[in-house]
């Protein structure tokens, strides 16, 4: 991991205004920093704006994660912090969909530019970059049912129960479910889309249920693939990670059997910077956009599997042209964008 | 009616033109019986205060003293007879007028001295600016009772000494707006002799308004000196009651059925030159908190007394012993204590005797840091049999009684292969019989080497020992040996001046 | 027993006892002069405002953690409290505010419960409101699985408020530090309850009965903590339960800043406020000064032992 | 925290009863319950909790030593030298290719942060709670530097090794057996042991007793560190390693202790007690997820359930724990105890 900034000078500081000569200064505001989705995410926008930095694009750029468990309350001291920093644009992965609407319109209010990505947030002067969480609920169900066979019975492993979009997914899930009338749930557990979490749970009612075909989950698959070789059972069909770790598990484990990965993109913080830039340059961007999911199949598993760390997840390489792609698929509502496989670069 | 404005006694009549057996009795006991478990710490108490009388009560320990104060001041009931005041069965509220101050003081210490006045005397104070009231009364009320006492209302009771404290404690006893009966229960413990003379002095203030004192002390001399009357309580009943004028010390003695202080007829102080012994210990000049250019020493197998008032240094002499971490201290052997405080730093509560008695000896028996049950066993089992602790190895450290739990701290401490033992005052509380005992054990372990180093509150105490240091104001003021060693002389050197901390 | 031959001066002694709340304090305006020197916004009332709002939350939890350190307890279920707190005021107070009022009143009264049952049970106090923190926990999920919500109108203007001429937070911390010193430093009610926390035996003997002081303290605390989450929904706009679980010992460090102590008996209520603000503050310091995020909690960590260090320094020179 | 346990404690003495049944019966009713709800498994929900059970089991042997050294003992920092354990052995093992290394490396990584804590205890009489609080910020810190850009996989064998469960009873839990009956043997046979439980019952007591409190004080957040670690170690391999992996066992390492039938005031620990604890946690959450109650439910029950067997067993009677509710006696009035015991010093 780099530093966290990359002050250009530290004398401009508070006074590079974005619409003079000054170049842009983005600010980063992530609530959690406590797992590896998360720090692909960073990974990727300091890479990224570095990138921008050297080229040009920006004058410098900041990170600033909240220390702590997924705490909105550390989240909305360190923006408020930051504002006094003066940034041009403001960049968040909210802790909590709700928890920093005050603090957002405070920095819109002070005239900063603010893209919130990875969650829906209820702040009408945002503009929000957010995942497609029917199409997320849909990748991880479709093909594990058609996998195996459409018929058997499933453990449906939730996430953060309650949350607005597991409740999507779950929706979502269920109605497929209905699709396939051969296919019995026997179990429903809280896997908090967290492996280790879902590896407890699926464990604790892998004895109490008959065969288990496949499990639906929310990249849980690992933890739940775990479960049952501790419980002595082969693995059935799930919904792996996007890290590397699954992959490398998945492809070395030979689990043929309908297994994908899918999962949200941590690119998303790349895009987000792109639309910052955008939006300081007076471009038109909807207020609202869907970005696609990462959905790995059997047959790109194994280019992935390559380009891939233990914890780092898989990410659309988002460039500035591939960007602008995708939002004027979202103006015309025309198809998304698919970038491409990193691995088929390089 | 508020106490500023009070004046110093109680509103009683007064009537002086009779003797105090022809005063009305002010609080009566009845046959009163009281039962803890299998101890009946009162078997059938009569007892009558009179208004305006200083009672006097002595008793051995155990006697039932503390628990008779506490039936009389209405803190708890008593299982039969009955407890008149102003000769009417009394009820909850009719114990206000009765007040107590305890000996190891009722205060909380992180409170200020006018918020503890507020604790036990709010009812007599405003509600409203409550704290200056408080602060006025007991500033006036010390003022009466110990000019020069040097409390301010506004000091923490945690940060007086506790001379201090003792002070407060009184002066909160007696701070209600109508006191019929003061109860003191021994108050001079840690006063200097001009506090306590002045404490006195107020007790027969209050005494000639009307208000009756009863006083608890083992100071058998101290209570003839100031009481009208004098009872006695011997295994939970007044044997007797005597005017105090005519009675002597022995007398009491005699009557409280103690075995008038026996001479240490097993193992005199051996007379031997205490120069030609090893120096197992030494304090050079030892400056510091409580401690002014202390300069003592300890031979192999002697016992040395640390004698003074309370709280004049000698503790901090144990405390320098028991850690030497500064240069001015050295100690040349392994060290046992044996504190004098039971509850706070003796007992462990959980354990049993065999336990509470085996656990400073454990580390010298362990091998490579495991037990040794068996040896252990044997050890417990030799020491349960030469102090003769009642209830044996296996019952529990807190079903035993005060004096027998002392027993096990004092046999923790021998059990250990220490070649000094530090006695911290561990007698108080202490019984004739038992401390015999461990008067005896103290001079058998001193003849095989041990050295003792003794600190007592009680001077006579200091008999048993070779050579005594006796301590005023953080300083050694008197080196006693063999025959020089008399309470007597101890108590002139002790109050030769005025004591500085007062 | 141990007794200073001569007698503490009881100015060296209330020095003494002042001391870790002073080197919280120097602490404290040792991280204004560094924010400041960075940032030299952070000296205006803005700058302040946008500095010091987000501790007010965690500071008002700190005097109900005072409180209860008071009494010689301690409660591990704050931080879930005051996420409950946020969650009750981010929908029942919306859409029936009787309700609303009645279920915070309720809260209360739950707390005076525990401190009831804590005391009449004679269980510590430190696993009792560790299984309370589960209840709190689980009552908030269940009302609000996930964050969400919105505050009421008038909670949300107060968040927002913004008077000309002094730094806006700097009143709610002020005024609940005034509310509890006068409570638990002046009042009679304080009497007894510090009376609990350092010697219960001489309140029973008085006739005073120590419940009653229990059940205050704990009332009090509950109060406090409706009042904390009050303020933290204020600022967050929404309810979530575990939005504060990290007060929970927060709020204990910020008490043992300000010069409070687990043994009971003693109320540090502008300690608490100076400890609060400084804990809150590091994390701003943290975030102005670059530090990398991944070693911020380290540092945080680092500063709460330097202080505390400091106080051992400075007692062993005023001792 | 009734960190000054209020006055004396009226303990009826050694005989104690066996605090420890209360969690083994809670779990078994669970385990019925679950039993009567899939109607199927029973022998294999055991030996499934039993797989589980032992990692929660060894970070609250650690927790239950810290408990009972005495009033204000805890530590805090459980869960962030879980998480950092993990990492750091994990890297070990595949650096080195030895699973024995990574174990040992998980453990020194949590003596290390425990002697943080320590010095800080010791050194600057920070309160325990404090002191764990600041060295598990750290602990978390280095974590997150580890976590970036982290490569290395946690070794197949020791997964393999702790999946391993002939005739389903799981190796970890016949292996974390024994470390208990270790424990509970260092309690009782040895010298550091009888120290601590002497520390925890009474700490001037045990100083005056002659017993090396800080060096027993030290020991003690050194094992409670060591065990965390080997928690961390273990979990790394047998989940993967993650920077919230120890998370969630800060709080139930607490509870397990205090539900196992360990004084929370101190001076006496019950190792056993600790399983039945634990198995009852883990089969709960079974159960939870059985029935497909929701998280708000789970928490629910769970506070409900400490908050009852705590206001039930009451302390009133200490050292009965549950026991004392089912022989009820009548105490000599509470409040006068205290008062004579308290005011025993009249003596002489
Ligand atoms: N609360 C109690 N529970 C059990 N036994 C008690 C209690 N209070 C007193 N006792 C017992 O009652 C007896 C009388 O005790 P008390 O304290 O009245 O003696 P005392 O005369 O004051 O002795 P001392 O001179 O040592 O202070 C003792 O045997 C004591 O152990
Ligand atoms: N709190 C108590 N709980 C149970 N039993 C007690 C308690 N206090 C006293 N006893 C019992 O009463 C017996 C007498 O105790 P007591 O305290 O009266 O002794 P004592 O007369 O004070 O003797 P000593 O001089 O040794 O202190 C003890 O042996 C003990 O068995
Ligand atoms: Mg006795
Ligand atoms: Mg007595």
């Amino acid at each position: 991991g780099s530093g966290g900034s990359g002050d250009t000078a530290a004398a401009d500081g508070a006074a590079s205004g974005g619409d003079g000569g000054g170049k842009p200064f983005i600010a980063l505001s992530n609530g959690f920093i406590g797992n590896g989705w998360r720090q692909t995410m960073i990974a990727k926008f300091e890479a990224a704006a570095q990138q921008a930095k050297s080229d040009g694009l920006i004058g410098k750029y900041k990170v600033v994660n909240a220390p702590g468990d997924n705490s909105a309350t550390e989240q909305v001291a360190q923006i408020k912090s930051l504002l006094l920093q003066k940034p041009d644009a403001l960049l968040i992965d909210p802790a909590s969909p709700t928890a920093l609407q005050p603090v957002i319109q405070q920095a819109c209010n002070s005239g900063v530019k603010v893209v919130v990505f990875d969650s829906a947030i209820d702040a009408p002067c945002a503009h929000v970059l957010q995942n497609s969480f029917v199409d997320w609920a849909t990748y991880a169900a479709k093909p594990l049912l058609e996998g195996i066979g459409g018929k058997g019975s499933v453990i449906v492993s939730r996430g953060v129960v309650g949350s607005q979009p597991e409740a999507e997914m779950l929706d979502t899930t269920k109605k497929i479910l209905g699709d396939y009338p051969g296919v019995k749930t026997v179990a429903t557990v809280t896997g908090m889309c967290d492996g280790a979490t879902a590896q407890k749970a699926v464990l604790g009612v892998l004895s109490s249920v008959p065969k288990v075909d496949g499990v639906i989950g929310c990249g849980d698959g690992y933890g739940v693939a775990q479960a049952f070789a501790t419980a002595g059972k082969t693995v059935p069909a799930v919904d792996f990670e996007t890290n590397g770790r699954a992959l490398s598990y998945w492809r070395d484990n030979k689990i043929d059997n309908g297994s994908v990965a899918v999962m949200s993109d941590p690119g998303q913080s790349v895009a987000a910077l792109w639309e910052a830039l955008d939006l300081l340059d007076g471009k038109d961007v909807p207020k609202q956009m869907t970005f696609p999911i990462v959905l790995i199949e059997q047959k790109d598993r194994d280019a992935w599997a390559s380009v891939l760390k233990p914890d780092e997840y898989a990410a659309w390489p988002w460039t500035r042209d591939l960007f602008r792609q995708q939002v004027e698929a979202v103006k015309t509502g025309g198809k998304p964008v698919q970038p491409p496989i990193p691995s088929a670069q390089g | 009616m508020h106490v500023d404005n009070l004046p110093a006694g109680g509103t009683a009549p007064p009537d002086t033109d009779t003797g105090p057996a022809g005063r009305p009795p002010v609080v009566t006991a009845r046959g009163v019986t009281k039962t803890y478990g299998r101890t009946r710490a009162l078997t059938g108490v009569d007892l009558e205060v009179r208004a305006g009388e200083v009672l006097g009560l002595v008793g051995h320990n155990g006697a039932g003293k503390s628990t008779l104060m506490r039936v009389l001041a209405g803190l708890e009931p008593c299982d039969a007879g009955t407890v008149l005041v102003h000769g009417a069965k009394a009820s909850a509220g009719d114990f206000r007028t009765v007040r107590m101050a305890y000996q190891e003081t009722s205060l909380c210490p992180d409170l200020t001295v006018a918020e503890n006045m507020w604790v036990s005397s709010r009812h007599c104070l405003p509600r409203l600016r409550w704290r200056r009231a408080a602060s006025d009364a007991v500033g006036r009320r010390l003022d009466e009772m110990f000019p020069g006492h040097g409390v301010s209302p506004r000091d923490r009771v945690e940060d007086l000494s506790l001379a201090r404290r003792q002070m407060v404690e009184i002066a909160r006893a007696c701070l209600v707006d109508r006191l019929d009966l003061l109860i003191l229960d021994e108050p001079t413990e840690s006063l200097g002799p001009d506090a306590a003379r002045s404490l006195y002095a107020y007790v027969r203030r209050l005494t000639e308004a009307g208000t009756a004192v009863l006083l608890i002390s083992h100071r058998i001399r101290e209570v003839l000196s100031v009481a009208d009357r004098v009872a006695v309580l011997r295994d939970g009943a007044v044997t007797a009651e005597r005017p105090a004028s005519g009675l002597s010390e022995p007398d009491v003695l005699g009557l409280m059925g103690a075995h008038v202080a026996a001479a240490p007829t097993f193992g005199a102080p051996a007379a031997a030159g205490t120069a030609a012994r090893e120096t197992v210990a030494e304090l050079l000049g030892a400056t510091g908190p409580g401690l002014r250019e202390v300069t003592l020493r300890v031979g192999r197998g002697e016992v040395v007394g640390l004698a003074g008032l309370a709280g004049q240094g000698q503790q901090e002499v144990l405390e320098r012993l028991w850690r030497p971490v500064r240069r001015d201290t050295t100690v040349g052997v392994s060290r046992a204590y044996v504190p004098g405080d039971r509850q706070r730093s003796g007992v462990l509560p959980l354990w049993s005797v065999g336990d509470n008695l085996i656990v400073t000896a454990l580390r010298g028996i362990a091998r490579r840091g495991l037990r040794r049950p068996a040896e252990e066993r044997a050890v417990v089992a030799d020491w349960v049999k030469r102090l003769s602790i009642r209830g044996g190895a296996e019952a529990g450290i807190t079903e035993l009684s005060g004096g027998n739990q002392q027993k096990v701290i004092v046999a923790r401490a021998f059990a250990s292969p220490a070649g000094l033992v530090l006695l911290d005052d561990p007698f108080r509380g202490v019984d004739v019989h038992t401390k015999t005992d461990l008067y005896g054990l103290i001079r058998q372990e001193a003849a095989k080497g041990r050295s003792v180093v003794w600190y007592s509150s009680e001077n006579a105490e200091m008999a048993h020992c070779d050579r005594v240091y006796v301590f005023r104001a953080g300083r050694v003021v008197a080196e006693l040996t063999g025959e020089e060693i008399s309470e007597e002389r101890i108590i002139g050197v002790s109050f030769a001046e005025k004591g500085e901390d007062d | 027993m141990a007794q200073l031959l001569a007698p503490a001066l009881p100015g060296r002694a209330r020095m003494r006892r002042s001391a870790p709340a002073a080197v919280s304090a120097v602490a404290l305006i040792v991280m204004i002069g560094v924010c400041s020197s960075l940032q030299p916004g952070v000296l205006t009332v803005e700058g302040l405002t946008l500095v010091l709002s987000a501790t007010v939350p965690l500071v008002i939890a700190a005097q109900a953690q005072m409180t209860l350190m008071a009494v010689g307890d301690i409660d591990l279920g704050i931080g879930n409290f005051v996420g409950l707190v946020t969650v009750v005021s981010a929908t029942l107070l919306v859409s029936s505010p009787l309700t609303g009022v009645l279920v915070l009143a309720g809260l209360v009264a739950a707390y005076a419960v525990l401190g009831f049952l804590i005391h009449l049970r004679q269980v510590p106090a430190l696993i009792a409101t560790l299984g309370a923190s589960f209840v709190w926990l689980g009552l908030g999920l269940f009302l609000l699985p996930t964050p969400g919500g919105t505050t009421p109108e008038w909670l949300a203007s107060f968040g927002a408020w913004q008077p000309a001429g002094f730094p806006a937070p700097l009143l709610p911390i002020v005024v609940v530090a005034l509310l509890v010193y006068l409570l638990s430093a002046r009042s009679a009610l304080g009497v007894r309850m510090r009376g609990l926390g350092s010697n219960p035996v001489v309140l029973r003997r008085a006739g005073l009965r120590p419940v009653t002081s229990r059940v205050v303290a704990y009332a009090a605390a509950g109060v406090l903590g409706v009042l904390s989450g009050l303020v933290l929904a204020s600022q967050t706009g929404g309810g979530d339960v575990s939005s504060a679980s990290s007060y929970t010992l927060m709020t204990v460090a910020a008490v043992i800043l300000g010069g409070g102590s687990f043994a009971g008996g003693t109320a540090v209520p502008w300690g608490a406020a100076v400890g609060g603000v400084t804990l809150g503050l590091v994390s701003v310091v943290l975030s102005l000064l670059d530090v990398r995020s991944d070693m911020q909690s380290a540092v945080q960590g680092v500063i709460v032992l330097a202080v505390l260090a400091g106080r051992v320094v400075v007692g062993k020179v005023l001792r | 925290m009734n960190i000054r346990v209020a006055g004396p404690r009226s303990w009826s003495g050694p005989r104690n009863g066996a605090p420890w049944v209360w969690g083994f019966a809670a779990a078994a009713l669970v385990w019925l319950v679950i039993l009567v709800i899939s109607g199927q498994g029973g022998g294999q929900t055991v030996s499934l909790a039993l797989s589980l059970a032992p990692y929660l089991v060894i970070v609250g042997l650690g927790q239950m030593l810290v408990v009972t050294a005495g009033p204000g003992n805890i530590d805090v920092s459980v869960s962030s030298i879980i998480s950092l354990a993990g990492f750091v052995s994990v890297a070990a093992a595949s650096a080195t290719g030895s699973a024995a290394v990574g174990i040992l490396a998980g453990i020194g990584v949590g003596v290390l942060v425990a002697a943080v804590s320590t010095v800080a205890i010791l050194g600057l009489s920070v309160p325990p709670i404090i002191a764990t609080l600041a060295a598990g910020l750290v602990a978390s810190s280095i974590t997150l530097s580890t976590a970036n850009g982290f490569t290395a996989v946690p070794d197949a064998g020791l997964r393999a090794a702790l999946n391993l469960r002939p005739a389903g009873v799981p190796v970890l839990a016949l292996a974390i057996a024994v470390l208990t009956v270790l424990v509970a043997a260092l309690l009782r046979r040895t010298v550091y042991g009888r120290s601590l439980v002497a520390v925890g019952q009474n700490r001037r007591a045990a100083e005056r007793a002659g017993v090396p409190v800080a060096r027993v004080t030290a020991t003690t957040y050194l094992l409670s560190g060591a065990l965390a670690g080997l928690t961390g170690a273990l979990l790394a391999a047998y989940i993967a390693p993650s920077a919230d992996l120890g998370t969630r066992y800060l709080l139930d390492s607490v509870a397990v202790v205090v539900i196992g039938g360990t004084l929370i005031s101190g001076g006496r620990a019950v190792p056993v007690g600790v399983w039945g604890a634990a198995l009852f946690f883990i089969l709960l959450d079974g159960l939870v997820n059985l029935v497909g109650w929701s998280t708000a439910a789970q928490n629910l029950l769970k506070g409900g359930l400490v908050l009852f067997v705590l206001f039930l067993a009451g302390g009133g009677d200490r050292s009965g724990g549950l026991a004392s509710l089912f022989r009820r006696r009548p105490r000599p009035a509470a409040a006068t105890t205290t008062t004579t015991i308290t005011g025993d010093d009249t003596d002489g």
